[in-house]
């Protein structure tokens, strides 16, 4: 027997979540790879059939635990297009700071995560430590840690508390001091170049013929972002660069993650900087008209996410469909695979920033 | 300004140019709902949607299939599947959907054009029972395999365990 | 708006292959020996809890008028009224949580019409049994004070670039709230609406008699004093009430 | 100065002869002579001796734990074990679980490798402890080829790896097992090569001569710099600690040969690792670092284990600051880079040897 498939989950330290990575290995190299999914499976779509508009936000919390915010937003853009609803102003630019706010969070866990992967508990233990400091000016915000609940079909749930602009900028500041940490403990390092150099790799056009979105995408060259080129919210009045890494590696998709944060941190800044006054939340419609449709989608820390609703008439949606990056990016994990040896699997999943309560749904 | 920013200034076709030469090229077969900046909405029958694909993909630089699923309508007895197309040189998303007979459900499959679609169609294939013709394995992805039901359809009693 | 400056290309190249991770995780082990870690000894030291911390849902029993909106919305179905029985009001319907299933949403207290449940600061609540988790209304309470009520402030889609601030939803709110209708052919004049009512919005107006010389009564709705809580609707034996959106 | 071993030798007479003396009481003279006699006294005194070496070898490797915790915590920003007095307590705690936990064996293991190989391990990682002295006094026996004897028991623990990887019946041990073997293979090399220069210099295996030559000379760490590094890189490498943890990779090969060890079997795993890493830094220290060579207002023995931790500190620093490597760097590492490094580092002990500087 040469080749024999090993099973990396469901149960595994490095599926971060419960999913099967088998692997046909020869000696330790990969000559085929099948990601198997499902372990997660809660029919979230179909529960959304059965729960108001309102009520489907704290679950949209619940796809993602690293960016819970940006799925609740995803799906109020979505709803707000099927019921034709406008918001503030001043909502559009909260939204936009606790969603880049979302993004260095989620950022940070991947960060975390793939120190772990790699063998270093330290690079798990420093970014966590900063991913607190936004934990508390998120329970700050809207009374929550993890779970927010905070985007509303209309705007967003309060107004920003006092302090709030002094409280950003100041763990903003802390935090920018903290990032050339991270990049001392991974850049700077050899071995941690050695291990993400040159593994992983997908061409610029596998990557868009594979469907793979986001951070991934543009660690692999592609120029695309959706908050510069189909804005939403408020990135259209705001500056900043998109990250494009032509490695096409591991490599690449960590440092495209870590110039994001950089940008996030600048759009925090902005955003801050030009928030009007005025109200935040519009009363939107408690029904939407039958086989009336719409769809959002927007630039989620981990890539595309996209949600498709149809309206029923009565205040419960016909149908909700949702497009979870990952679970995209993990169907191309195979080409990324393929003739890396086995101690290539962790970094090279862990470079793409798995999160299966999206992927399963 | 926006348009600067949005790269409609880029070289790329805008939404309305990209809506004329569709209705150009397919007089039947296709209707395009709406077109705005970014947004295209269009209406396609089971049969042209191969061809409009082929010509979307390769004349039309659309690269990437955002989304892909599947809608059962119980009371019209029909089936549709909704497509997101996204191109990233026109910065375009767009809308596709079709109508396929309840009772029958199958369209081509587009995995042989998008891998991205792969997973899509299969999932859809998963929860609805839609075939899609000519998918290099259409196989339960989230169900386990051996699941008799397709747990989206609104017949599906929820509740029942399999 | 110019385009955004590209950030200055740092030089991440390992610079003496691996002293640059050395040096940083030795200045954090300094800085930690000399001040103390970022951990919190948790049962000792606690993290602050802002304003409006999202724990377990509270209840004024004051407050609460029993209108089950809070059972209505609550998205995990752990809200339940349950009959009590109250000094000077007799046998009334309050909520009851079942904090197993409550994912501390804090809907409850959002859409609350009279700000009688609270979010509370409260988050250690674990137990040796399910049936402890279920609170019943008189363990529900918490003192009503500033802080754990929250206000729900909107506007109407038509005022948006007005200028105009926000509304409480709460407290006197016509024309804000969502009102019942009453269809006049469906009605029977039977009163139930009325009966239900936790707001003592419905009165029941005479307009006539029928032929057997009973009369015939129609409800009226105070939008002073609706809730939009839809007791009413849910009650009506002949479905002749329906909402009608603002 | 007075040694360990003439103590415990008055001790053992001072006892034997109460014993001898309640004999002589109830009139059994033959047994009370037997007490007395030079071959029980001998036999007595060895006895004590080894088990006060092994128990203090044994505490300060469970001092190791200890100090892996409590660094480790401040080097990741926080307060490491918090069990008992300054977490003192928390491996007794470990030890107290390990050993009430239900004994799993799985099925289709090959019982009797599966049973031998913590055995095994742990058997010749206390044999190593008692092979290296900690003072002219303290110390079992000044074995001529202590060195070779040391390393020679540091170099069976891969086979007990690689068996009880292979015995555990499960892939991920297998690959553990293997990646272990290649591990060792490729690392005993510039280890040994490494020490080579050492011996060049002092021209003896004996730890004692090789610290007496120390205290005369210099301490050998500036002659043999690089030796020392190829020495605790090599070692490292050999106790499979991160960076060089690939045989128990817990990211890809969740916890690598230990998979399937559960209970105390694991706790004795874990134990004899972190005895073999007080072996490499004992070794090191004795040959590189002037072993018990220190100021005498504190006993040498104290000297001795201050220095142990103090490299250990360092172990765990690197430990703090990298990440693993993979089995090609590693392997590349072994012999591109350490092997060449200590043929330099014997080449230059022979020139300096040559030369007479030493």
């Amino acid at each position: 027997m040469t080749e024999m498939w090993l099973n990396m989950g469901p149960q595994h330290p490095m599926t971060h979540g419960l999913w099967n990575l088998r692997v046909k290995i020869d000696g330790e190299t990969i000559t085929e790879a099948e990601p198997v999914i499902g372990y997660l499976h809660r029919g979230w779509e179909k529960l959304a059939e059965h729960r108001m508009y309102p009520q489907i936000i704290p679950m949209a919390d619940r796809l993602c635990y690293g960016a819970s915010m940006s799925w609740s937003h995803l799906y109020c853009m979505a709803a707000e297009e099927m019921m034709g609803v406008e918001i503030p102003e001043r909502a559009k630019y909260i939204r936009t700071i606790v969603l880049e706010a979302q993004r260095i969070g989620s950022h940070l866990m991947w960060l975390a995560a793939l120190g772990t992967d790699l063998g270093s508990y330290t690079i798990f233990l420093y970014p966590m430590r900063e991913r607190e400091l936004f934990l508390d000016l998120m329970q700050n915000l809207c009374g929550a840690r993890m779970t927010y609940n905070y985007p509303r079909i209309g705007g967003v749930r309060n107004d920003v508390p006092p302090n709030f602009e002094r409280d950003f900028t100041k763990v903003l500041d802390h935090f920018e001091k903290r990032i050339p940490d991270y990049e001392a403990l991974c850049d700077e390092s050899t071995i941690f170049r050695m291990r993400t150099e040159d593994v992983g790799k997908l061409t610029a056009e596998q990557a868009k013929n594979l469907g793979v979105t986001g951070p991934n995408l543009r660690g692999s060259g592609v120029d695309y972002d959706i908050r510069r080129d189909d804005p939403y919210e408020a990135y259209a009045d705001i500056d900043f660069n998109v990250c494009v890494q032509q490695g096409c590696d591991a490599y690449a998709r960590y440092r495209v993650r870590m110039d994001e944060m950089y940008e996030s941190v600048d759009i925090i800044r902005q955003a801050i900087k030009k928030m009007p006054d005025g109200p935040v939340r519009v009363r939107p419609p408690r029904t939407a008209p039958k086989g009336k449709t719409g769809f959002a989608h927007v630039e989620d820390p981990r890539g595309e996410g996209l949600m498709y609703i149809i309206g029923n008439g009565d205040d419960r949606p016909y149908r909700l469909k949702v497009r979870s990056p990952i679970f995209v990016t993990v169907s191309a994990a195979p080409y990324m695979l393929k003739g890396y040896k086995v101690a290539d699997v962790p970094s090279i999943m862990g470079s793409v920033d798995m999160c299966l309560g999206e992927t399963d749904r | 300004m926006e348009e600067q920013r949005s790269g409609l200034a880029r070289g790329g076709l805008t939404a309305e140019e990209i809506a004329k030469r569709i209705t150009e090229r397919f007089p039947t077969g296709v209707s395009i709902t709406s077109a705005k900046p970014y947004r295209i909405y269009s209406k396609v029958d089971s049969d042209s949607l191969l061809k409009l694909c082929h010509f979307i993909k390769d004349e039309l630089d659309f690269e990437h299939v955002s989304c892909l699923g599947g809608v059962d309508w119980l009371a019209e007895n029909k089936m549709q599947t909704v497509y997101h197309i996204t191109s990233y040189a026109n910065r375009v998303t767009m809308e596709m959907v079709v109508d396929l007979p309840r009772d029958k459900p199958e369209v081509d499959s587009i995995t042989p054009l998008w891998g991205g679609a792969n997973w899509h169609e299969r999932e859809t294939y998963d929860m609805f029972g839609i075939i899609f013709k000519g998918h290099p394995r259409l196989e339960r992805i989230l169900n386990p395999e051996g699941t008799e039901v397709f747990p989206f359809r609104k017949d599906y009693v929820t509740g029942r365990r399999v | 708006m110019t385009e955004p400056k590209p950030r200055p290309k740092r030089n991440l190249k390992p610079k003496g292959i691996m002293l640059r991770p050395l040096a940083v995780t030795l200045r954090v082990t300094l800085r930690t020996t000399k001040n103390s870690p970022a951990t919190v000894l948790y049962p000792w030291e606690r993290l602050i809890i802002a304003d409006g911390y999202r724990g377990r849902p509270g209840l004024v029993m004051d407050k609460c008028i029993g209108c089950g909106i809070c059972e209505k919305i609550c998205p995990t179905t752990c809200i339940e009224l349950v009959e009590v029985e109250l000094e000077g009001k007799g046998k009334v319907k309050r909520p009851q949580v079942n904090l197993g299933r409550c994912m501390m949403c804090g809907y409850c207290a959002e859409y609350c019409p009279k700000n009688a449940m609270l979010v509370t600061p409260e988050y250690e609540l674990a137990t040796y049994s399910r049936q402890d988790l279920i609170y019943d209304p008189f363990r529900l309470q918490y003192e009503d004070r500033p802080g754990c009520e929250v206000d729900l402030i909107e506007i109407k889609p038509s005022e948006l670039g007005t200028g105009a601030k926000g509304h409480s939803i709460k407290g006197a709110t016509a024309g804000l709230r969502d009102l019942p209708q009453v269809e006049d052919k469906k009605c029977i004049s039977c009163s139930k609406c009325e009966k239900v009512c936790p707001a003592d919005a419905v009165t029941m107006i005479e307009v006539g008699k029928n032929e057997k010389g009973r009369p015939i009564k129609r409800p009226k709705f105070d939008g002073e004093k609706c809730v939009a809580c839809e007791q009413c609707l849910d009650n009506c034996p002949k479905d002749a009430i329906t909402m009608k959106e603002v | 100065m007075y040694g360990l071993y003439e103590f415990v030798q008055g001790i053992s007479v001072w006892l034997m002869g109460i014993v001898g003396w309640i004999f002589d009481f109830i009139t059994l003279q033959g047994v009370a002579d037997w007490f007395r006699s030079s071959g029980v006294v001998w036999f007595l005194t060895n006895f004590i001796v080894a088990l006060l070496v092994f128990i203090v070898g044994f505490l300060v490797s469970i001092t190791f734990i200890w100090e892996e915790r409590k660094v480790l915590g401040r080097l990741m920003d926080r307060r490491g074990t918090q069990v008992g007095v300054l977490g003192l307590f928390q491996n007794f705690a470990d030890g107290l679980k390990a050993f009430v936990k239900e004994i799993i064996i799985p099925t289709e293991v090959d019982k009797w490798v599966y049973d031998a190989a913590p055995v095994i391990l742990i058997g010749f990682s206390a044999l190593m402890i008692g092979l290296i002295p900690m003072s002219d006094s303290w110390m079992l026996s000044n074995l001529p080829a202590g060195l070779l004897m040391v390393f020679a028991i540091f170099s069976i623990a891969p086979f007990a790896i690689l068996i009880g990887g292979w015995a555990s019946n499960n892939k991920y041990t297998v690959m553990g097992g293997m990646r272990a073997a290649a591990q060792l293979i490729s690392y005993e090399v510039p280890l040994l090569l490494s020490l080579v220069g050492v011996v060049v210099l002092v021209g003896s295996f004996s730890f004692a001569d090789i610290v007496h030559f120390q205290q005369s000379h210099t301490w050998l760490v500036i002659p043999q710099i690089i030796g020392f590094i190829v020495f605790t890189v090599a070692a490292m490498a050999e106790v499979e600690r991160i960076p060089f943890d690939l045989p128990e990779a817990e990211a890809e090969l969740v916890e690598g040969w230990m998979t399937e060890y559960g209970g105390m079997r694991f706790g004795l795993m874990m134990l004899s690792e972190y005895i073999r890493a007080y072996a490499a830094c004992s070794v090191a220290v004795l040959l590189f670092l002037g072993g018990w060579d220190g100021p005498s207002f504190i006993w040498p023995e104290i000297w001795f284990i201050l220095k142990v931790l103090m490299l250990f500190a360092l172990w765990i620093w690197v430990r703090g600051a990298l990440v693993r490597v993979t089995t090609k760097q590693i392997l590349g590492l072994g012999w591109t880079r350490l092997l060449p490094l200590a043929l330099v580092n014997l080449a230059v002990a022979v020139t300096l040897r040559v030369t007479g500087v030493f």
